[in-house]
């Protein structure tokens, strides 16, 4: 406890006797910090200073700044007040009233106040001056970043091979042996079974042409691809699942979902 | 493509323990695997706590045996193995920093009020404002917290289970990070403090006053995800 | 609370110079050092040089034997202390740079053409790339033969001695770990394929299936080195 002295010599300064402490004010934090402050300069410990002491010299300070018209915080007052009054109750010893706590009693219980504030204060005085990483205590320098590395990792199967070289192989006996003769058709019911499929994904008014399976789309095949689109389509539209639009002949044929069509006209 | 040096390679390989004696039942295994956790130790940038590293290390590790290991190892060199927060972490000897001291003028030097606010969280916490302020004597600023809060200290722990609820403070994994502790309880002086029964409440002040935990406090209840907190500061 | 190793204890102790000889002068005081060098070297932010070592070490400090000691005490342990570029570093014992590499696999699988390809190329090694498109029936795009290059599992071979000389194209050791193969002659011939039900749709005119082998045919030349063997590819 003695080096706290040191700690606090440092904190007053040339706090000699009030003319330092009127001057000083705005440097306490509260009227707490300034009792602890005049119960230091009682120069005994804590646990054992003269509470009756403290209140008079507390009271002469708040008198003194009083006289020099020096302003003082609401709880700087408070303080005063209680103190006048503890010292009131310290000086005519009586029996406590009714639901009092005993003056001894709030007397020590000041200086248990004072006593925890001084030595949480001295607590964070030492945490502040022990190691701190970064000032005292260091990490490493240079961390070495954790590298991610994507892998790839193949994941084909010799199953996989053996299906792709059959597939191959028995694609080239296949050409051969059938000579197909017939040409490339589409299926009206393959076109509509797709377009059933596509239902409630074609956009609004989507060109004819796009709605072709891809196979079927360029080249000779196209031609079937068309008519075969071409004729679901009108199935569909008999049903009443798409319309159909066509601005004049010859002219790019639109279909669009009847769903479709409900939901927009509902926004 | 990717030339990955694996694991059961460097283990058959076997090259570091020389020095491995006839009694010891795996020390190849061992001595391997106190260079990998000496290795992911000093390459980190932050402590690693043992389940972190016993996922980088190969399963089945006595991850808690080779840390004490490689703490003795260290223990005298200029480079130390130390648990701050739970974690691990290689740190420079405490004796070694009038060499290495290093005073970064960025650091931003706390208020005396912040320093006082500061300890009564590490020490008494969980604390509400209110406590803070009884011990100080004073009314508290919220840039006073703010300040904490900002350097990463203090947290906003939980709530308290009185009238209105106050949030209550704590410190951070980065505090004990910071000041190089393993917990709270190793807070410098804190068994004195116990002691002197300046942690305890006060009688008059109707306080109550725990010693400092991590762990909820009887009166305490977590701060949960959509509660605000922050909100308590604007009565002040 | 502040464990603190003490300097004059170390010293005291001597635990460091466990190999010092009886000819060195003072080994009490370079473990000491030693243990300096250690922690700046540990704290520092870059690689440092002898010259700005001995400014941050004691006067008359021989850095050059110190840090030759450093490096042997670190030789085979998880960290090493290398120099490059005339600067000194602690960094992560190469063997264990694994350690620091988090993989990310990322599974992927062949293109169908890619397969067919790479079937063709197993099957009828050695194969040029008109016989490959040749039983394909289509054109063989560029990307398709650099792809099976790139994982590994095709490589140029030789060259056919005919017109052009086109370079041939071969399977790779790569190849056979992968699929499990011990030779190209295990792959599953006609028979196999067939009972394996793989040739179900087979026409009873059959199939004629090439018995693969690794070994130069007898109208194909080696690569030779200074061959560059790609100058093929860009001429279809």
């Amino acid at each position: 406890m003695s080096d706290f002295d040191d700690t606090f010599v440092e904190i007053e300064g040339a706090a000699s006797p009030d003319e330092a402490l009127v001057v000083a004010v705005d440097g306490f934090e509260g009227p707490l910090d300034l009792l602890l402050s005049l119960a230091r300069n009682q120069k005994v410990d804590l646990a054992k200073i003269s509470v009756l002491e403290l209140a008079e010299q507390y009271l002469a300070f708040v008198e003194s700044a009083r006289s020099r018209n020096l302003e003082l915080a609401a709880d700087y007052l408070v303080m005063a007040a209680w103190l006048a009054y503890l010292k009131s109750r310290l000086l005519l010893p009586q029996a406590a009233p009714e639901g009092e706590t005993p003056a001894d009693q709030m007397a020590e219980l000041l200086r248990l106040r004072l006593q925890r504030l001084h030595a949480i204060r001295e607590a964070g005085a030492r945490l502040m001056a022990g190691n701190h990483l970064g000032r005292e205590i260091f990490a490493r320098g240079m961390p070495e970043p954790v590298e991610v590395v994507r892998v790839q990792e193949q994941i084909d199967s010799l199953y996989d091979l053996l299906t792709a070289y059959s597939r191959e192989r028995l694609k080239s006996v296949a050409v051969r042996a059938y000579k197909p003769g017939h040409a490339p058709v589409l299926l009206i019911e393959e076109a509509r079974e797709r377009l059933e499929r596509m239902l409630g994904r074609i956009g609004n008014w989507s060109a004819l042409a796009r709605l072709l399976p891809p196979e079927w789309s360029s080249g000779v095949r196209r031609r079937s691809g068309m008519a075969s689109t071409l004729l679901a389509c009108l199935e569909l539209a008999r049903d009443g699942r798409i319309e159909l639009r066509q601005l004049r002949p010859f002219d790019e044929i639109y279909v669009r979902d009847r769903g479709v069509r409900e939901d927009t006209e509902m926004v | 493509m990717n030339q990955v040096v694996r694991l059961a390679d460097i283990m058959a390989k076997g090259e570091i323990e020389e020095h491995a004696g006839p009694e010891e039942v795996a020390p190849r295994l061992d001595a391997e695997h106190l260079r990998m956790l000496e290795a992911i130790l000093f390459a980190a940038s932050e402590p690693l706590d043992e389940a972190a590293l016993g996922r980088l290390l190969p399963q089945g590790t006595s991850v808690a045996a080779l840390l004490a290991e490689l703490q003795e190892i260290y223990r005298a060199r200029g480079v130390n193995l130390v648990k701050v927060a739970g974690k691990w972490q290689f740190r420079t000897a405490p004796d070694l920093s009038f060499l290495l001291r290093r005073e970064k003028p960025e650091q931003r030097r706390l208020s005396r009020a912040a320093i006082e606010t500061l300890a009564i969280v590490a020490y008494h916490q969980p604390v509400t404002r209110a406590q803070i302020e009884d011990i100080r004597g004073v009314a508290l600023s919220k840039g006073t917290i703010d300040a904490l809060m900002e350097v990463g200290w203090v947290k906003i722990r939980g709530r308290k289970r009185t009238v209105g609820r106050p949030v209550t403070y704590g410190t951070t994994e980065a505090f004990l990070v910071h000041f190089g502790l393993e917990s709270v309880g190793d807070l410098p002086g804190a068994d004195e403090l116990k002691a002197a029964g300046f942690l305890d409440a006060l009688p008059a002040s109707g306080l109550d006053i725990p010693a400092p935990s991590e762990n909820l406090a009887p009166d305490e209840d977590p701060l949960e995800e959509s509660d605000p907190g922050e909100g308590e500061d604007n009565a002040v």
